[in-house]
């Protein structure tokens, strides 16, 4: 079966975030003074082939052991079986 | 099934759909002439493309014809990837610098980037290790948010690609002012050290050998200005068509790498880029060159997108892809060779002696032209050209001496021009020192390298004041070339030759060709005079917007050699109590 | 003595090592590609700086899989001397044989430049060459130096002197100026800096060489003991 | 009122993203052969304080001027109210 899935990845709280931080302040020059807070993280879009019953593990093993570091990031994911059409 | 959606050659001609593709009425009239035949969708691409200005230099040959592009140290003048000029020992020194000035100014990180990366290959394509990058930028003023947000991604852009390949960026000018507003100039220049034995030519010689496609797969980046709405394509899906490419230096890192190792291998017969018109330009001048023809499938192409036309992989400008002519059975060892680097290496043709570039796409011929028409005879052009007006005003006026009150506050006003400020935000992202060669770091006259187990070590800068140039093309010209060996001699160098970048804005208008003839003739004059021959360049023109043209911009990027070591010196005062001497008026 | 440099595809300072100990430290080395699986006959290991993988997703976060960690894991594991430079300290913390994570430059971009170092740990198996109170020039070239660890983490690494480089100036953003910590152990030091690139005046700087001739002279004392 | 505001900037179809064919190899490599594609995008959170009526605008606004571009990226984005507790 195929799959679509999503995976999120963002800095843990508490972890600074230089690129947030900057793109906040441009946000600001361009007059959008109510931004009070950006975070910036990763959205990875992956097609797998996979069976039902496995895809769930797979996914998680892949963001445990490559798409995240926890040291610094957490994540969530979304799977979706993709319908052929 | 995809053919049915591009105009038959019928249609091509009465439409006169090859006006939106850039080729004139008489040009067509050209094409048709030398095929005896009308060109289909395909064939019109290739036309369009190898005589476009970018590819055929046809309003600029004749200027380029002037450059003195001989001398005794001259061992490749203009006509490849790069030049080449001996530097004893059995080495010589490879360069080259190109403009990337329209995509940076819709995508200035990717547009720098593949910039850079184009220019990289160009050298060592020639068989030579790229040792050093410089770069020439222009921009509007730094006031216009716009021109912040692109300068900001064109200089990231650079350093972003020369830091991972791992070449230093070492040198380079920057200027602001209003003419580049919304047309800013991005020129990368890329130099490189070669042992004689390994110089190599991007031809296509002997009859039945394979044509390899090695590196990264095609898309349909950089397909633009000349493509056909079909009625089949919505509007969305065009708007989903990227006209910029995006590079991969990691790609690239490993393909210098491989390719170099290649270079050494006695059955290469040639090896080209695929820079500006992709497939197309590689193919046609590599047979051209050789007096061959190639015959290529372009089902063996690597893809990266589905359903794609010949005419889309012929045009793509996708980057990090090479094109290799090797020995007739030694196919296996290039493929086995660049499976060690991670890299794709498919044959994808094969040499033939019939002149033509002859392509087959799903069992049919989708294009059958003459090489030679495509990589040689596009038409030449000698445009008009008129003194603009403003140039005899200008030069009626008195000469002007500006009064200094306070001398103290106007240096720290000049300082504090862009212009003239220190560019330390912009080379401190730039990675000057990786290989460990870099011995005068950005920031003095000249960047010098040294040259590892040898004595000696290279001095290279890049210069142009354009607003001379526009004041006085003649006069600026000259200065251009002088300002560059003055740099080079500064820095304990003998100057040895030259790479120009000519960023102009239209040369069918006949002041802007009256600039590009005098300062062609400026830059020519001080070459000769101070022997430091062309080996090769680049023409970027049409740099016009709304508001007008540029500044005329003709980059010189210059090479000098340092003898000894010792030799070298820096910008920079050195200690209390030397003595400081003033020489000239 | 032989230095091991391994070269993970995208390595671009692989040569400066090999260079740095050839050529002015005086000892052996040897290239070792990312997919060989021993470092046996090797008595240090060298992660050269560069972008493995292009250092895409994250620095170094790929190149930790490549076959030759293993080996270099258990080299750390039995003491010999490991060093990570810039690219090579980001594969370390990513193969968690170095506690701690990188995010980008506080101020984004890219920064090339020398920089003034303290010397936190002069008893290192890397730095007794130093002087006391030495303050080093050292070149950094790099876009994610910014090191990251929790407050616990911090502690522990004070706690046992783990903290070896530390910037003179913020440059980076990094917690408590970090610039290069080593294991528990003391045989694993990741830095940002190049020493590398610090091994002759005619480039600006030698600082570097009394880190590599540091390891070389504790070299020769286990050597001279267990021999 | 206080808005928290998920934008996601991909890159358009058919351009080349060398971090996902990167990311793409090494799962290959850990053995996760299933996996046919990866993209690799950005997700921005973002918490505005704005008017009822004009936050959508507003995002669109930043969207168009800052957080994407248009030539080699495109953008979604979902807004959720948040409430204070
Ligand atoms: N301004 C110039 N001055 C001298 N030579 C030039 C100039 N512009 C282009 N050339 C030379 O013309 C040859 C063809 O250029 P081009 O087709 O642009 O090469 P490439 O395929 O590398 O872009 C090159 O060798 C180049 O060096």
């Amino acid at each position: 079966m195929m799959y679509e899935v999503k995976v999120y990845v963002t800095l843990k709280e508490g972890v600074l975030d230089p690129q947030g931080s900057a793109v906040k302040n441009s946000l600001h020059h361009l007059g959008y003074e109510g931004v009070e807070e950006v975070r910036i993280g990763k959205v990875m879009t992956l097609r797998i082939e996979a069976e039902k019953d496995t895809v769930d593990a797979q996914v998680k093993e892949m963001c445990d052991k490559l798409l995240a570091n926890p040291v610094i990031e957490d994540y969530t994911y979304e799977t979706e079986e993709v319908v052929s059409s | 099934m995809q053919l049915l959606h591009e105009p038959s050659p019928q249609m091509i001609k009465d439409e006169k759909i090859y006006q939106e593709m850039g080729v004139s009425d008489t040009e067509f009239q050209m094409i048709e002439d030398i095929l005896g035949r009308l060109p289909n969708y395909t064939e019109l691409g290739l036309f369009s493309v190898m005589w476009s200005e970018h590819c055929s230099y046809k309003n600029s040959k004749v200027l380029l014809k002037k450059f003195p592009v001989t001398g005794e140290k001259v061992l490749q003048g203009p006509g490849e990837g790069a030049g080449i000029i001996d530097i004893g020992d059995e080495q010589a020194v490879v360069f080259k610098i190109e403009s990337h000035n329209h995509p940076s100014a819709i995508e200035p990180y990717e547009g720098a980037a593949t910039g850079v990366g184009g220019i990289i290959r160009d050298v060592f394509s020639m068989g030579a290790r790229p040792v050093a990058l410089l770069n020439s930028l222009r921009f509007g003023e730094l006031k216009n948010p716009r021109v912040k947000y692109i300068f900001e991604g064109v200089v990231s852009g650079i350093a972003g690609y020369g830091n991972c390949i791992g070449i230093p960026t070492v040198g380079g000018e920057v200027q602001f002012d209003p003419c580049y507003e919304g047309n800013p100039l991005v020129n990368a220049m890329c130099v490189g050290l070669i042992d004689h034995e390994d110089i190599q030519k991007g031809q296509a010689k002997g009859v039945g050998n394979p044509v390899l496609y090695v590196g990264a797969s095609t898309g349909r980046d950089g397909i633009h200005g000349a493509t056909f709405a079909s009625e089949e394509l919505s509007e969305e899906s065009e708007s989903k068509r990227p006209a910029v490419q995006v590079g991969d230096p990691f790609m690239e890192k490993l393909l210098v790498e491989a390719c170099l190792e290649a270079t050494k291998h006695p059955k290469l017969v040639g090896i080209q880029d695929m820079g500006a018109a992709g497939l197309t330009s590689s193919s046609a001048e590599m047979a051209s060159k050789a007096g061959s023809g190639i015959e290529m499938n372009l089902d063996a192409v690597p893809q990266r997108e589905k359903a794609m036309t010949p005419y889309e992989m012929m045009l793509s400008e996708s980057q990090e892809r090479m094109l290799l002519v090797v020995e007739k059975g030694s196919e296996q060892e290039f493929i086995s060779l660049f499976e060690k680097w991670g890299l794709m290496a498919k044959v994808v043709g094969q040499v033939t002696d019939d002149h033509r570039l002859k392509l087959i796409h799903q069992g049919e011929t989708v294009a059958d032209v003459p090489v030679d028409a495509l990589a040689e005879e596009a038409p030449v052009y000698h445009q008009p050209s008129i003194e603009p007006a403003y140039f005899q005003e200008f030069q009626s006026q008195a000469g002007y001496r500006p009064e200094v009150a306070d001398y103290a506050g106007t240096l720290k006003d000049l300082l504090r021009q862009p212009t003239i400020a220190s560019k330390e935000w912009v080379y401190e992202q730039y990675d000057y020192m990786v290989r460990t060669n870099t011995v005068v770091a950005p920031g003095s006259d000249a960047a010098v390298l040294r040259i590892r187990d040898t004595k000696k070590a290279l001095a290279m800068t890049t210069d142009c004041n354009s607003r001379y140039i526009y004041l006085d093309p003649y006069e600026g010209g000259k200065l251009a070339v002088a300002e560059a060996a003055r740099n080079l001699v500064c820095s304990g160098a003998e100057p040895l030759g030259v790479t120009d970048c000519l960023n102009y804005g239209s040369p069918e208008k006949p002041e802007i060709f009256w600039q590009l003839e005098k300062s062609t003739d400026g830059l020519s004059e001080a070459c000769e005079a101070l022997a430091t021959p062309v080996i090769g360049g680049n023409v970027s023109l049409y740099n016009e917007t709304g508001k007008g043209a540029i500044y005329p911009t003709p980059v010189i990027g210059m090479v000098g050699l340092i003898h000894e070591l010792d030799h070298i010196t820096k910008q920079s005062f050195r200690q209390t109590g030397d003595i400081i001497y003033l020489l000239g008026e | 003595m032989k230095f091991a440099v391994i070269v993970f595809p995208g390595s671009n300072c692989d040569l400066d090592m090999y260079h740095a100990v050839k050529d002015e430290l005086g000892e052996e080395a040897a290239y070792v590609w990312h997919d060989e699986t021993s470092l046996e006959g090797f008595d240090a290991v060298l992660l050269p700086g560069g972008f493995s993988y292009g250092d895409y997703l994250r620095s170094g976060a790929i190149a930790r899989f490549s076959p030759i960690m293993k080996a270099v894991e258990k080299a750390a594991a039995e003491g010999k001397p490991v060093l990570g430079v810039c690219n090579g300290f980001q594969v370390l913390l990513e193969a968690g044989l170095l506690p701690g994570a990188m995010r980008r430059n506080a101020k984004l971009t890219f920064i090339c430049k020398q920089t003034e170092l303290e010397i936190k740990n002069k008893s290192t198996m890397f730095t007794t060459g130093y002087a006391d109170e030495e303050t080093i020039t050292i070149p950094v070239a790099h876009g994610d130096g910014n090191y990251y660890c929790d407050e616990t983490t911090l502690k522990k690494l004070k706690d046992n002197n783990q903290i070896v480089f530390t910037y003179k100036d913020d440059i980076n953003g990094s917690v408590a100026n970090i610039a290069g910590i080593t294991n528990e152990n003391g045989n694993v030091l990741g830095m940002m800096p190049h020493p590398e690139r610090a091994v002759d005046d005619l480039l600006g700087s030698a600082d570097g060489l009394k880190l590599f001739q540091s390891i070389v002279k504790y070299w020769r004392e286990q050597h001279a003991i267990t021999s």
